[in-house]
């Protein structure tokens, strides 16, 4: 087998190589992210096998945790890593087809790539700290890549709200380490049973308060707005299809496996309502397609997080499952919505509804693409969004919060309204004609593909997020997998 | 036949062309004081209804047509009654440039009310005898109209312009 | 046999119609003091005009009109049963059927004055259906008390279930029956309601480009009309009676919208159709009003 | 197994007309061969109490026929034959199709669907792809009204939604099936949760603000499918919902049914009143179909055996005359390329059969013997009557009098009154419309004379819920208040008719005169003389309506929208793109943590 540290090892490698490559010719460091991405799926995938029902324990310099820094990997987090790496080659794919941007880009890219997985992969705290620094700065870098004012504002916001939450994170981290005297996931997790509530509880605000940053919730997302508008388009799936994910990976494996359903899931509970009401009704009134889009995505992150903290009410395979559909979903159909929107508005930064009018009819393809993104993310039938979103409903209606269904409901037909009055406007009068190259136009395609082909036949996402979600919700099994019995 | 010739002789249906000042007789004819309606004589909206065509007083070069226009538009059998001398020649204004002297030239008259103005006992006298004539069969200056269909038309064309005016059959 | 026996049937209403229609202008030369025609005057206007030789026509919808505004007048009559006197048919239709049929005539004569392209007769059928708003729904507003009473739609039934003197429907339901005489004078196009064909105003509005054995026509499409519209009033408000009281009592009501006609000033259409929805509505919500109190 | 197999049909035959979208001829022949052998598949193989499940893993998808679903199916596939011949004569595109097709499967299986998971999926499709074909629809303003169409039916699908899930947490049960034994009021909002998507289909107020714009501005001939066929989802709806799902509402809650028939009433007279205040005809024709469907309400509302059947009739009915109305008006804007009925007029010289289609509509319309629509609105009378609503039955019929005015409105401003100028030469209507005009003129006719040949399966779905009480056979029905005969309507009205033309046809000759010769006041008028008198038609009534004419659901509905709209500027409000206020942000919202959550730390 090959050892999925390596997953880690090459992508920073290859991220050093792309310097040197650079000297060499202006267009080899191109080359190199889907390289790496490959690669990466190729370990992962020879991996799959191996991770049985516990987590799948990589060790680093010969000792055993909870002494070593070790990767865990168990079903749930091999399922966000492949999520992010696919996306990851996907976009880098995307790029080949433009050039002029410089190697220091691609070196963010692949550092950001590998800071998502890492957090996903990790089994020690800390690391997951470390990997949280690394995804924030490169993705403050990829943000102001765009070298304009928008951008600049944008990556700034982003960068000092980022801030402030890792350290708060690390704050968390700290707490915990001083209390159990341990940085291992599962040792603090075998823990936590004797930390006191009163820690318990503030070590778990303070590490919220980092995810809280990464999965855009409610106070906390301020910078998303600007970060997504200011940003290229494909940093902008970027930020939405990987960045936000690992976030959820991070939350969902600190408050269920460590904190094991914690109260304080409550908070998250609430915080959720609140970012998917407000983002949605700000959404609503936005004519800028581009940040309505952002919007709409805070507001789905804060669905993904309300329905994840419905773990805590009860953990129940299913909540968790509809965690991940929500999330692949989001992933796929957002990231689709992004870039048909940059086909749509040919790249210079006209996002105004007006100044979109007839661009759908002008290019086909493109207003296909994002009319078929949009009405998967309202849940149209015959669309992935549908499956993920009938299934939000079942487990809202699981959990005996009734009157939530209603309120998701309302709020669909909010999101309705908005994505239906862009759709219409993009096919209505004569637009601008942007041509569209062939590779971005395949990577969007194979976005599409996604969500359509498992919209008809969903059974097949339905069984791996189940599996993903059995191995989430047993946590003693993971504990007892990583540091034997308890 | 016999029915159906009494019926037309005693049911008028009549339509006053008040061009002149001659229309200021039929209000006292109508009304309570002489009753013509005791013969089966109403005033009609349109000449489509009516079967009696009653110019009151002069006409201009401005009203023959439309008077000639109306005559066409009733179904026949139909009959004229030139009601005052300025039907017979111009009366008052015999020597006015745009009076027309001769109703006869333009549409065939059954029959004149001599006089200016005539009473309404004239009227109604005028209207027995277009009973009587119609009984008997002599009321048939419609048929004429059909016959010369041309002279009328000819005559009518020396004062205004027949194409526009007169109706296509 | 029976279709000779419908053929007398009507020929024999349309003269009575008509009779009806020469005594009203009797009646009314009475009232403005003149003698006014013979009473068999409108038969010998209805000759004449079946005698006239060639009539202008604007096309086949045109020429038919009146035809089916007969067409309709006549299928009534034949449903509706006068007084004890019932034709055959009666049983096989009831008030809607009727109601229904009265509608074909009008329909008839708008079709036909509609294709005469003469903006006079068109203000005069916007004018007439408009009308209905106001007088039929009150009409039908004011009958309805006396079918709920007697729990049965057809006409036949309610003629029978009411008795004699005493225990007429117009006695019943005093309420109904004044509306339904308000909703009568609209049915007849009397005064003042005389919109439809306003002489002085739209040149007898539908029938303007009506002339000849078209309008001969729709004379006995209205001499039927009078005898239908008051028969049905009679039927339904005045219980059974002998064909001959049948007419009697037509001719009374007749008599009534005639003076009305007589001494009226006419409306504009929209303050007719404000007055139907004045005081009528209110009696003949009135009188459903009473038919609940006394269930 | 067949219900799957008619929609898989139906999905693949859209699909091929879609991929040979740009070879027209081949593409029509199949489109058309597709909706015949669907058709005809219906007929053959789908019996009532067929039973099908679909088990896509994820979920089981159940399906089964029933005697409504099979009355219902008939309907809507044949008005979409009819739809889809028509629609070859315009210039449309594959995908068209594609979505024509999709829009029938997903009918077609909403009436086939057993549990509500499944109906709630393909009532969405419908909804869906119509929205997509009112997108392709004529005008440029159509793209607003398919919005708005979007929006509403997304709405009622989302209350469907809504209610589909209380059920299933109170029964716990997805299937369609009874809620009536359910304690508490929670089983009448469930009642009207599920009722919302069919107000909103079948255009019940105040739910029908989408309709008239929709079925203005979608094709014309689109519209023929949309008025008279997906409108039927909803009155279907109301019988699923007030008779499987809610079996004993007439004792639980009779009020409710009450408040549905004057809803109903309401709807038919108020969308008559706004239909003869219109003067585009396809507007005019949109507010008929609203009145229209009202009727059907009002016959639900009053719940008995013969007022239900006397709305499944009248359904029926409507979907007859309603899409012949708007396939002759189809025809005359592909000959004359417009609606508007001041710009029409005299055309019953150039197009006659369209003319003679159009003319039997509105007398159906109007509910006028010999015709299909009377029938149902003298059972629906009788019914009135008998349950002892007086005031609702005289809404009732000032609802019906006022068809007479917009019918008439309609007949004459496109085919009576003066022919125009620039119409001087058009043709009749072209064949795929004229054959739908002939197809749709039988059952008009026949079932007017003979309604029994209809009102026995209408009697077969109804009996089984409600105690029959209307006797009927071939020719004559029956009810407890009167009786009728339609066959001898009809030969009355025949042998009268014979008698006027009789005496006509003996009375003198007449001759044809031109429109110029008119009674103007003997005024001498040329050709292009403007005669026709067809704009502000009814204008006087505005006077006699007075200001209740200007109130409209619209108002409320926007004020809904600004409510919204300031709540999204207050959640704006929270991004005014300050870096340090979002710091701020941060600040208080570990400051009100920490507050909370003061005890325990």
């Amino acid at each position: 087998m090959v050892s999925p540290i390596l997953v880690i090892a090459l992508s920073l490698f290859f991220a050093f190589v792309i310097p040197l490559l650079g000297m060499v010719s202006k267009k080899l460091p191109r080359l190199v992210p889907p390289l790496a991405m490959l690669v990466n799926l190729w370990i992962l995938i020879t991996n799959i096998k191996f991770v049985s029902r516990g987590a799948m324990l990589v060790t680093t310099a010969g000792l055993k945790p909870p002494i070593a820094i070790n990767l865990a990997i168990d079903r749930f987090s091999l399922l966000f890593v492949i999520l992010i790496q696919l996306i990851g080659l996907l976009l880098s794919v995307y790029y080949l087809s433009q050039d002029n941007r410089d190697q220091r880009f691609y070196m963010l890219f692949l550092l950001n790539i590998l800071g998502a997985s890492g957090i996903v992969m990790t089994g020690d705290i800390f690391n997951s700290f470390v990997f949280l620094e690394i995804l924030e700065i490169s993705s403050f870098g990829l943000v102001a890549s765009k070298k304009d004012r928008k951008a600049l504002e944008g990556g700034f916001k982003y960068m000092v709200i980022g801030a402030i939450g890792s350290s708060l994170y690390l704050l968390g981290i700290i707490v915990l380490y001083l209390t159990t005297g341990s940085l291992n996931m599962a040792e603090i997790a075998k823990l936590m049973p004797h930390i006191p509530e009163s820690i318990k509880l503030f070590a778990a605000l303070l590490l919220l308060a980092g995810i809280g940053v990464e999965v855009e919730l409610f106070p906390l997302n301020a910078w998303a707005p600007d970060a997504y508008h200011g940003a290229k388009d494909e940093i902008s799936t970027q930020l939405s299809s990987i960045i936000s994910k690992a976030g959820i990976y991070l939350a969902a494996r600190i408050f269920f496996t460590i904190f094991n359903g914690f109260y304080a899931l409550k908070i998250i509970f609430y915080l959720g309502v609140i970012t998917f009401v407000i983002a949605e009704l700000a959404a609503l009134m936005q004519k800028n397609v581009k940040r309505m889009l952002a919007y709409s995505s805070i507001g789905q992150m804060g669905l993904l997080m309300l329905i994840l903290s419905l773990v805590a009410k009860r953990g129940d395979v299913f909540v968790i499952t509809t965690v991940i559909l929500l999330a692949l979903n989001h992933a796929f159909g957002k990231g689709l919505l992004f870039l048909s929107l940059g086909a749509l508005s040919g790249g210079n930064g006209e996002y105004e509804i007006e100044n979109l009018g007839g661009n759908g009819r002008a290019n086909p393809l493109a207003g296909f693409l994002f009319t078929v993104g949009a009405l998967s993310i309202v849940g149209m039938p015959f669309f992935f969004g549908f499956w993920s979103k009938i299934s939000a409903l079942i487990s809202l209606m699981k959990t005996n919060v009734i009157y939530l269904i209603a309120l998701v409901l309302v709020i669909s037909l909010v999101e309705i309204y908005y994505y239906g009055n862009v759709i219409v406007n993009l096919f209505r009068g004569e637009g601008k004609k942007y041509g569209i190259s062939i590779v971005p136009a395949a990577v969007m395609i194979l976005f599409a593909l996604f969500v359509i082909v498992f919209g008809i036949w969903p059974h097949p996402v339905f069984q791996i997020a189940q599996s993903a979600a059995v191995s989430l919700i047993e946590r003693t099994t993971y504990i007892s997998s990583i540091i034997g019995g308890m | 036949m016999k029915l159906f010739k009494f019926a037309q002789s005693r049911s008028l249906w009549m339509m006053h062309f008040c061009t002149g000042c001659g229309a200021v007789e039929l209000p006292p004819t109508m009304t309570s004081r002489f009753d013509m309606e005791r013969f089966g004589i109403i005033p009609m909206a349109t000449p489509r209804q009516s079967d009696l065509l009653l110019i009151t007083g002069y006409l201009t070069v401005k009203t023959l047509k439309r008077v000639v226009r109306a005559y066409e538009q009733m179904p026949t059998p139909r009959y004229v009654i030139g009601f005052g001398s300025c039907t017979i020649n111009g009366g008052m204004y015999w020597d006015s440039y745009n009076v027309i002297k001769k109703l006869e030239l333009y549409i065939p008259v059954d029959l004149y009310i001599n006089g200016c103005m005539p009473r309404p006992e004239a009227i109604i006298d005028a209207f027995l005898k277009l009973r009587e004539m119609i009984d008997k069969g002599e009321a048939n200056a419609w048929k004429k109209y059909i016959e010369n269909y041309e002279w009328y038309k000819k005559n009518q064309a020396e004062v205004f312009d027949v194409e526009k005016w007169s109706l296509k059959k | 046999m029976s279709i000779l026996y419908f053929f007398l049937y009507l020929l024999l209403v349309t003269i009575i119609g008509l009779l009806y229609m020469g005594a009203a202008r009797k009646i009314t030369a009475h009232i403005q003091n003149r003698y006014g025609p013979p009473v068999y005057q409108p038969i010998l206007d209805v000759l004449k005009l079946f005698a006239k030789k060639d009539t202008a026509s604007h096309g086949i919808m045109h020429s038919l009109g009146p035809v089916i505004a007969y067409t309709g007048i006549a299928a009534t009559l034949l449903f509706l049963p006068l007084g004890n006197h019932t034709p055959l048919l009666h049983f096989n239709g009831d008030l809607f059927v009727v109601l229904y049929l009265l509608v074909v005539g009008p329909l008839g004569m708008a079709l036909g004055a509609g294709e005469s392209a003469n903006s006079n007769a068109t203000i005069g059928i916007a004018r007439a259906l408009s009308m209905m708003l106001g007088y039929e729904i009150i009409f039908f507003m004011a009958t309805l008390p006396v079918f709920y009473h007697y729990g049965t739609a057809s006409i036949y039934r309610v003629i029978q279930a009411q008795g004699a003197f005493p225990d007429w429907a117009a006695i019943l339901f005093p309420i109904s029956f004044i509306a339904g005489l308000f909703a009568l004078q609209g049915l007849m196009g009397e005064k003042p309601f005389e919109l439809v064909v306003a002489p002085h105003e739209i040149a007898s509005g539908p029938m303007v480009e009506y002339g000849g054995k078209y309008l001969g026509l729709l004379q006995i499409w209205h001499a039927v009309g009078i005898i239908v519209e008051t028969g049905l009033f009679v039927d339904i408000f005045f219980g059974p009676q002998s064909i001959l009281w049948f007419f009697a009592g037509t001719f009374i009501v007749f008599f009534a919208t005639v003076i009305v006609n007589a001494v009226m000033p006419r409306f504009r259409i929209e303050q007719a159709v404000r007055f139907y929805w004045g005081l009528p509505l209110l009696l003949s919500i009135l009188g459903i009003l009473q038919v609940y109190i006394w269930r | 197994m067949a219900m799957f197999y008619l929609l898989l049909l139906l999905v693949l035959v859209g699909i091929v007309s879609f991929v040979l979208g740009p070879i027209k001829v081949l593409r029509n022949i199949i489109a058309f061969l597709g909706a015949v052998t669907a058709f005809f598949y219906f007929l053959t193989n789908i019996k009532p109490g067929l039973i099908y499940s679909l088990n896509i893993r994820v979920y089981n998808v159940h399906f089964e026929a029933g005697f409504s679903s099979m009355f219902f199916g008939v309907i809507i596939t044949a008005l979409f034959i009819i739809f889809l011949i028509a629609s070859f004569h315009e210039e449309n595109d594959g995908a068209y199709y594609l979505f024509a097709y999709l829009t029938l499967t997903g009918a077609l299986a909403v009436l086939f669907a057993k549990d509500l998971i499944s109906f709630f999926f393909f009532f969405e499709t419908m909804s869906l792809f119509s929205f997509l074909m009112v997108l392709k629809g004529k005008s440029d303003t159509s793209f607003r009204s398919a919005f708005k169409y979007l929006v509403w039916s997304v709405f009622g699908g989302y209350a469907f939604l809504m209610g589909t899930f209380l059920k299933v947490y109170y029964t716990h049960s997805v299937m369609i099936g009874d809620i009536s034994y359910l304690a508490g009021g929670v089983k009448l909002l469930i009642l009207i949760l599920l009722l919302a998507p069919f107000a909103v289909k079948a255009a019940l107020m105040p739910f029908h603000l989408w309709a008239p714009d929709a079925y203005k501005d979608s094709k014309d001939t689109f519209t023929v499918f949309f008025s008279g066929g997906l409108s039927k989802i909803g009155v279907f709806g109301y019988f699923l919902v007030l008779f499987k799902v809610f079996t004993e509402i007439a004792v639980k809650y009779p009020y409710f049914l009450k408040a549905f028939a004057w809803l109903g009433a309401i709807t038919a007279a108020l969308s008559g009143i706004y239909a003869f205040m219109q003067d585009d005809a396809k507007k005019l024709l949109a507010y008929s179909s609203i009145s229209q469907l009202g009727y059907v309400a009002v016959g639900f509302g009053i719940y008995t055996h013969f007022s239900v059947v006397a709305a499944l009739f009248h359904a029926l009915g409507h979907a007859v005359f309603e899409s012949l109305l708007f396939l002759v008006v189809a025809g005359v804007y592909y000959r004359t390329k417009t609606t508007d009925l001041r710009k029409m007029g005299g055309l019953i010289k150039r197009m006659p059969l369209s003319f003679i289609g159009l003319l039997f509509g509105i007398i159906a319309t109007s509910g006028i013997p010999p015709t299909i629509g009377f029938p149902s609105k003298w059972l629906l009378y009788e019914a009135l009557i008998l349950k002892g609503d007086l005031l609702l039955t005289s809404l009732v019929f000032f609802a019906s009098i006022t068809a007479f005015l917009y019918s008439y409105k309609l007949v004459h401003g496109i085919f009576l009154g003066k022919l125009h100028e620039e119409h001087k030469n058009v043709k009749e209507a072209p064949l795929g419309y004229a054959f739908g005009t002939v197809v749709l003129l039988v059952p008009l006719l026949v079932l007017g004379i003979i309604p029994g040949l209809v009102i026995k399966p209408i009697d077969y779905i109804v009996r089984f819920y409600l105690k029959p009480e209307l006797g009927y056979n071939l020719a004559n029905m029956n009810t407890p208040l009167g009786h009728v005969n339609f066959p001898v309507v009809g030969l009355v009205m025949g042998l009268t008719f014979a008698l006027s033309l009789f005496i006509y046809l003996i009375a003198g000759k007449s001759y044809r005169a031109e429109q110029t010769d008119n009674y103007t006041a003997t005024e001498a008028i040329d050709e292009d003389f403007e005669l026709h008198y067809a704009g502000e038609f009814y204008g006087f009534m505005k006077k006699a309506f007075g200001r209740p004419l200007t109130w409209s659901f619209e108002k409320i509905l926007n004020a809904f929208l600004k409510l919204f709209s300031f709540l999204g500027e207050v959640a704006r409000g929270f991004y005014m793109g300050d870096a340090r206020v979002y710091l701020f942000y941060v600040i208080a919202f570990f400051a009100l943590l920490a507050y909370l959550m003061g005890g325990k730390l």
